[in-house]
């Protein structure tokens, strides 16, 4: 009963931030001279309308969800890790690289991309975490500086050596994989892809990792007090290396599902255009870092996105504005909002 | 080496790093109020467009510079509102406004000029260029420094300017203490809030500011996205600065510098890729110099009671 | 910014003399979108496909809508949205488009699908490519033949394969008439950064270039506004840009993706639409330059000359005629 | 009557933390405010001080109702508060520190000189003198409680209150902050004084009021009562006064040897030190907070290298080993300051109890929660742990709580050597007896212990053997049986040894 309590006062917020955000984006679609009424109702069938839409929103979601699990573990060791886009990159380039050019049969080929894609994210993750750790260089500032360096290594590896030579040859792509390592489509005709079952176990993990396990108290004590942690015989560079290595290696599997399961090749491009980093950030802080939470407003966000769409395609608001109300309702859905509200009621109580 | 040092580098420099200096300055002042601002990025873009809506529809230059900086102001009190007043995540709320400046002004853009992507109008005039009496006639220097837009010499200014007011006057003062120590901040009664909020204007100012020199003092014109990252390194510039002006002024011509030398090394063997890596990397390597503090420090101060 | 972008233009002034054959009017309206890969934004290459298919939409009375994407991923998306709102034509556009078009052609076989300005073989896709580099080459060469200084430049977007096409074939027509001359290139790493662009073309021109073309997308912007202030020459690409400042901005690259669109559509709505490749180059009318290929509003510059732009006529007509041969960087 | 504050409730959802409270304040007057921990005295002040709004309950000043909505309020009605934990800018000077908020100026600029000026002036008036250019982070904490003071001070307060403000100084900068008091009383200024330490109070308080749970139990003329009749009103019961029992050192258990750290100044932090504590004693360590004693605990615990020595635990080397070995081969920490070292504040109770405890409720790395509940509960039940429930952050305990959780958390860790630094920083009486009994019950029980406290009767209570910490050497061993107050006090000072 108490918990239920608990639960309906967690979720009061999110509601009533979803509400405010809706009457904002309104406002938007108000002054653009749409009908509120059929905007978002396009929006929702873009995201939810059918089951077609709906697991197009959850593998849009896909690699939000992982980059929004690595980003999340990091926060909670007290790392701020804002160099997703870049290990996702890395991953994803690695990813392909190892399905094209690895001798073997499918089903080994796509094992070891995936393990390579999360190892070569988690490196140029602990990368940073390394030289926070040596020689006390801000993790903030490298992480995200260190996304422009891989942004730009695998754009040229992609322009030069590794460039797809057959067909047009006009884009900084690599060939395309073999059908032998695509990941499965999880529905006939779906762009579902089975990246989505390795996020969503990936996310319950992670939350059972994090509540669980003894590991996982000591990443949550120091994220929460690192003098607290040290005390306690937990070691900070070692655990640095390894929550920025493992938080790394998620944004690096977010690269290689996408690879592996959609784009079938790595595009130069394809990963950082959709901001799926930005995305991951957002849904962690969102969530509080909590792995589910972090999930959910994962395929929240995607929903505005893939509703955007919907809405684009089917109304005449302009996708500008599209992406006005998306931002609109982002920020309403951040907002404390029953925190003042709360505050205010009990002060006149 | 003649090819690669020669005046003009070092005129391009201050061009290019003076949006990023301006932007970065704000930056500061958020962070010294413990506001990390990733927002600046759509602040730029607002100011940059604000300010060629200003030019046309009031001709003059200088009213457009007002006018941008009025803009992100207006713009930049949804990010005090949300972040100070509602205690969203200051982050997301910076991301967001990112994506949300970027969609206003790309359908602004459409609105008022009915052009997509570029508003680009010959008869447009941009920001003075300015011929510093002296300066200009001494030989290198004068070629370095003199004629550059009024806001170049402006973003000097600010930086001694910022540097006097944040460590020599009261308002200055108690703007540090409540980012230093909130909670003590609150209970010596000094209006915490308030003063977040007067960092986050003096930040949209700045940051219109910037926004005016990218699209009427580097080119006369605005163009879709036309910040190109440039808030992001601002963020970076303001970090790596430690949020004193003179760092991050410091910090900014590092970067800006190199930003230009890669340019020019563009050409030589290396791979273009790789030359346009080399602003990050000595940024990188720039801070084994600027050491951090330490994180038992940062602890230290952020586990202090509060009760 | 990312993905890519292509530019030039053909201005292609539609042949809308071939109008009023009011061919469907007793037929129901047909359906036909045109699905982007990205933003149509600041790119030319895609407003002037946009104009021409919205054109030829109201002159023929087809039932047209454009949908942007915001990326890849959105676009195969948008793509297998259209056909399941069951368009009667899909119509996109530009390498982008391949492999998510390829996908989903395949899956649905019965669907009518058009693309522009890249090949994708399949038997109910029509494919229309261009042969830009040709138009480069022309370009190329009348920098040649016009640099006082012996040293032009150009201000590319990004160093990417498909850009390759512009660069590379400007350079072989500069080298075939000026083998001499030096060859500046910068990259800005942006679609959509003037100033960038803008410090780029002050660079070439402070060593030595007095010719410098933009191929920078929105960067070109900025390349102009440098050419204005040092008074050097410079180009436009996708459609004649001259008119903007006939003082500086010499000279155009044109590619027609207006007219290609407009004609898509005419012939679907007509009836004579087919599957297959259609290649655009000069000998098509599909790419070209201002002065050359096409007359330009503007007046010729004295610093081109009409006795170059004579010479390049004449290397024109040996590309069209096969005499001369353009190499395109991206076949092998 | 100055002040008066009428049934104040204040509650924290289901917690009360002041139930019908009714409290006043003379002029001139030193009003004492006692309770056990968690009684609710921090939270009164705090609503006096316009941090906290009552939920029900009226103040009046001078007979007028006054409204409380901020500390701007309450400093402009000159009401002024040093908290139970310094609210400081470490990184500031003390000048700048002290004028905070009405800060001397010249146009827009800020007027350091002028600061400094005041600051020295405002020293001099009231007997506490201070440096006005020294960093605040340098200080001690003696000097830090100066500064919080001096800062009220010039806020103009007419009302002062001073929440614990002797529980971090030695017994001599203790002396110095009573005769400080009771001088500003006497030029008229009125304090409200929290306190742990009754002989303090009945030093120095005119007038002393008991809380209980929230509630008032009393409030006495000082002159009509005495520390067992307050301690009674404070705890419900008598006290009862424990004994210590003779043991006999056995076999060694710390031995230290040429200990040193060098800091970043020019002066080493620690200078050869050696020692040993052996099963069946508490070594007591006395000496002025920032006389090395910091970086000793810190060497012994790992979480400093040592520049130069070694370190024997149970025979093991552990100089320089990481936390995690040492704690392993047997060593619990209680560390000196709760906050930085302690707890993490966002974390649970049961979360912040089970820091060390881990491996031994694990399978495989799986935690098992209802093994550590069931810990943490019997803790909450034999220290009479304050909390709403084990889920309860942190941050949200008394001081004194807190404290207790830390004291039970690492006495239950059942090694054979501890370091109890500071043990009963904050804690009621009763707390204090009970936190005394189980140390001497550790010791009894064969455990070694490293006792480090700037409360000597606490040393001198505990001890078997002391040390004296003077500029990062040990200035003199006492035997505790023998050893004075006075003695220890001149070895602390820097005096030489006598007898
Ligand atoms: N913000 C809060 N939320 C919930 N409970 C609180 C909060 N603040 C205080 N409490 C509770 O109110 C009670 C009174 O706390 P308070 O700090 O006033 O005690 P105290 O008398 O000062 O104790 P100590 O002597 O240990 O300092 C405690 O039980 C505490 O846990
Ligand atoms: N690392 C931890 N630190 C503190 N509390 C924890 C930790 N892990 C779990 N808990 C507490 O335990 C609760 C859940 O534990 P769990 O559901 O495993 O209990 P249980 O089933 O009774 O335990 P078990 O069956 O393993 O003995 C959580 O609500 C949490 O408060
Ligand atoms: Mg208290
Ligand atoms: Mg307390």
């Amino acid at each position: 009963m108490d918990k239920l309590l608990q639960f309906g006062r967690s979720m009061l917020q999110p509601l009533l931030a979803v509400f405010v955000g809706l009457a904002a984006g309104a406002i938007a679609i108000v002054i653009v001279g749409g009908s509120v009424a059929e905007t978002y109702a396009e929006m929702w069938k873009g995201a939810f309308g059918s089951f077609y839409f709906f697991t197009n929103t959850l593998s849009r979601a896909t690699p939000i969800i992982l980059i929004g699990l690595g980003v999340a573990l990091a926060f909670r060791a007290g790392f701020f890790n804002m160099g997703s886009e870049g290990q996702m990159v890395l991953g994803a380039l690695s990813a392909a690289v190892t399905a094209i050019y690895l001798p073997g049969p499918g089903w080994f080929k796509l094992i070891a991309a995936i393990i390579a894609g999360i190892i070569s994210g988690g490196i140029w993750s602990a990368l940073a975490g390394w030289l926070d750790a040596r020689f006390r260089m801000n993790l903030l500032i490298t992480t995200l500086l260190l996304n422009y360096i891989a942004a730009l290594f695998a754009g040229y590896l992609v322009s030069y050596p590794l460039k797809d030579r057959t067909g047009s040859a006009a884009m900084a792509q690599t060939v395309m994989l073999d059908q032998s390592v695509w990941l499965p489509k999880l529905f006939k005709g779906m762009s579902l892809h089975a990246g989505f079952i390795l996020a969503a176990v990936g996310a319950v993990l992670l939350f059972l990792f994090m509540r669980y396990t003894v590991k996982g108290y000591e990443i949550r004590m120091l994220g929460g007090n690192p003098l607290f942690a040290s005390y306690g015989g937990v070691q900070r560079g070692k655990m640095m290396l390894l929550s920025m290595f493992v938080s790394g290696g998620f944004a690096g599997l977010a690269g290689s599902v996408e690879v592996l399961g959609t784009q079938y090749r790595y595009l130069d491009g394809a990963l950082t255009s959709p901001g799926y980093a930005w995305s991951g950030i957002m849904a962690t802080l969102l969530a509080g870092s909590h792995p589910l939470g972090t999930a959910i407003a994962a395929i929240l966000l995607a929903a505005l996105q893939t509703g955007g769409m919907g809405m684009e395609r089917n109304t005449e608001v302009p996708l500008e504005v599209s992406s006005i109300i998306q931002a609109v309702l982002i920020l309403f859905v951040s907002a404390k909002l029953t925190y003042s509200f709360i505050k205010r009621r009990k002060a006149r109580s | 080496m003649d090819q690669l040092f020669d005046v003009s580098l070092f005129a391009s420099t201050l061009r290019l790093v003076t949006p990023i200096l301006l932007a970065a300055l704000g930056g500061a002042l958020c962070a010294r109020v413990g506001l990390f601002n990733v927002g600046l990025e759509g602040l730029v873009l607002m100011g940059a467009f604000s300010a060629i809506v200003g030019n046309h529809f009031t001709g003059n230059v200088f009213a457009a510079v007002i006018f941008a900086v009025i803009c992100t102001i207006i713009f930049s009190i949804l990010f005090g509102y949300m972040s100070i007043h509602l205690k969203a995540n200051v982050i997301v709320v910076g991301i967001a406004l990112n994506f949300l400046a970027l969609g206003l002004t790309t359908f602004s853009l459409r609105a008022v000029f009915d052009v997509k992507g570029a508003y680009y109008n010959k008869d447009m005039i941009g920001l003075p260029k300015w011929e510093i009496p002296l300066l200009q006639d001494i030989p290198w220097f004068g070629e370095a420094l003199s004629g550059h837009s009024p806001l170049v010499y402006l973003s000097i200014l600010l930086v001694i300017f910022l540097q006097l007011f944040l460590f020599k006057t009261v308002t200055g003062f108690r703007l540090l203490a409540a980012g230093e120590n909130p909670t003590a901040a609150k209970s010596l009664g000094i209006k915490v809030a308030r003063i977040q909020y007067g960092a986050v204007l003096m930040c949209s100012v700045l940051c219109g500011l910037a926004g005016a020199q990218l699209s009427l003092g580097n080119v006369t014109m605005f163009t879709e996205g036309m910040t190109s990252g440039r808030g992001f390194i601002a963020l970076v510039a303001t970090m790596l600065g430690q949020s004193n002006p003179l760092g991050v002024a410091a910090s900014s011509l590092l970067f800006g510098f190199m930003d230009a030398l890669s340019i020019r090394l563009q050409g030589f063997a290396m791979p273009t890729h790789f030359t346009m890596m080399l602003p990050y990397i000595v940024t990188i390597a720039a801070m084994l110099f600027f050491k951090d503090k330490n994180y038992m420090q940062e602890a230290r101060k952020s586990n202090e009671s509060s009760r | 910014a990312c993905g890519s972008n292509k530019n030039d233009a053909g201005n292609a002034t539609n042949n809308s003399a071939a109008t009023n054959n009011a061919a469907g009017e007793t037929k129901e309206k047909k359906k036909i979108a045109l699905v982007l890969p990205e933003k149509i934004g600041v790119n030319k290459f895609f407003v002037l496909m946009d104009e021409g298919f919205k054109k030829a939409g109201s002159e023929f009375g087809a039932e047209v809508k454009t949908i942007e994407s915001t990326d890849p991923a959105g676009f195969e998306q948008n793509l297998r949205a259209t056909v399941a709102e069951d368009y009667d034509l899909i119509i996109t556009a530009t390498f982008q488009a391949e492999d998510a078009l390829k996908k989903v052609a395949t899956e649905n076989p019965d669907k009518a699908f058009a693309v522009i300005d890249t090949v994708v073989d399949l038997p109910n896709v029509r494919s229309v490519n261009f042969r830009e580099h040709e138009a480069s080459y022309l370009m190329g060469a009348l920098a040649g033949l016009a640099t006082k200084t012996n040293i032009v430049g150009a201000v590319v977007a990004m160093d990417a394969p498909l850009l390759s096409k512009y660069t590379s074939g400007f350079e072989q027509g500069l080298r075939s008439t000026n083998p001499e001359a030096q060859f500046l290139v910068n990259y800005v790493g942006s679609f959509t950064d003037p100033v960038k662009g803008k410090e780029l073309a002050l660079l070439q021109h402070s060593k030595g270039a007095d010719f410098i073309a933009g191929m920078a997308a929105v960067g070109d912007n900025g390349v102009f506004e440098a050419a204005k202030e040092k008074g050097f020459y410079t180009a436009g690409q996708d459609t004649d840009r001259t008119g903007e400042d006939p003082e500086h901005i010499v000279l155009s690259q044109l590619k027609g993706t207006d007219a290609v669109a407009y004609e898509t559509v005419k012939s679907f709505v007509g009836g004579s639409f087919a599957y297959g490749v259609a290649d655009y180059g000069l000998k098509e009318d599909g790419v070209g330059v201002t002065f050359i290929t096409r007359d330009s509003a503007s007046a010729l510059s004295p610093f081109i000359g009409q006795e170059n732009v004579d010479q390049v006529k004449a290397i024109a007509e040996d590309i069209k005629s096969g005499k001369t041969a353009v190499k395109n960087p991206l076949a092998q | 009557m100055l002040l008066q504050m009428d049934s104040i409730t204040k509650s924290y959802g289901s917690v009360t933390a002041n139930s019908n409270v009714h409290f006043s304040l003379r002029k001139g007057e030193i009003h004492a405010l006692v309770g056990e921990n968690g009684a609710g005295k921090t939270t009164l002040m705090r609503i006096l001080y316009g941090m906290e709004s009552p939920t029900s309950g009226e103040i009046q000043l001078n007979g007028k109702p006054v409204s409380l909505g901020s500390p701007a309020d309450a400093i402009k009605h000159k009401i002024g508060m040093v908290h139970q934990h310094f609210m400081l800018f470490p990184t500031f000077t003390i000048a700048e520190n002290i004028v905070i908020g009405r800060e001397p100026s010249k146009g827009v600029g800020f007027d350091r000189k002028a600061a400094a000026a005041e600051t020295e002036r405002l020293g001099k008036q009231y007997g506490m003198l201070v440096d006005p250019w020294k960093k605040v982070a340098e200080c001690s904490l003696g000097m830090q409680q100066r500064v919080e003071i001096l800062k009220v001070l010039h806020q103009g307060a007419e009302v002062i209150i001073l929440d614990e403000p002797t529980g971090v100084l030695t017994p001599l900068e203790v002396k110095e902050l009573l005769i400080a008091i009771k001088g500003l009383a006497a030029q008229g200024k009125s304090f409200i004084l929290i306190s742990h330490k009754l002989q303090e109070i009945m030093e120095v308080a005119d007038r002393i009021t008991v809380l209980r749970d929230g509630k008032v139990t009393g409030t006495v003329e000082a002159k009509d009562t005495n520390v067992e009749d307050l301690s009674r009103l404070m705890v419900g019961r008598d006290l009862v006064h424990i004994s210590r029992n003779e043991t006999n050192r056995g076999k060694l258990v710390l031995e230290v040897s040429n200990l040193s750290v060098n800091g970043a100044g020019a002066k080493a932090l620690l200078r050869e030190i050696s020692f040993d504590v052996a099963e069946g004693e508490i070594v007591g360590i006395a000496g002025i907070s920032g006389n090395g004693q910091s970086e000793l605990i810190q060497s012994i615990s790992g979480l400093l290298k040592p520049d130069k020595g070694m370190i024997k635990l149970l025979d093991h080397d552990v100089t320089g080993a990481p936390v995690g070995a040492i704690r392993a081969c047997g060593l619990a920490h209680i560390p000196e300051d709760r906050y930085q070292w302690g707890v993490a504040k966002d974390a649970t109770v049961t979360e912040n109890g089970l820091m060390g405890h881990a491996r031994k409720h694990q399978k495989y790395g799986v935690l098992s929660g209802s093994g550590i509940r069931r810990m943490v509960g019997e803790w909450v039940t034999r220290f009479g742990i304050k909390t709403g429930s084990l889920s309860t952050k942190a941050q949200f305990l008394s001081g004194g709580n807190l404290q207790k959780l830390i004291v039970a958390r690492e006495l239950a860790q059942k090694t054979p050597f501890l370091i109890a630094a500071e043990p009963t920083r904050g804690v009621d009486v009763g707390a204090m007896e009970i936190i005394h009994g189980e140390l001497l019950n550790k010791r009894d029980e064969r455990g070694a212990i490293l006792l480090i406290s700037s409360e000597l009767t606490e040393i001198l209570k505990l001890s078997d053997r002391i040390l004296v910490m003077y500029e990062g050497q040990i200035a003199g061993e006492l035997d505790a049986s023998s050893a004075t107050e006075e003695q220890i006090s001149l070895l602390m000072a820097g005096g030489k040894a006598v007898g």
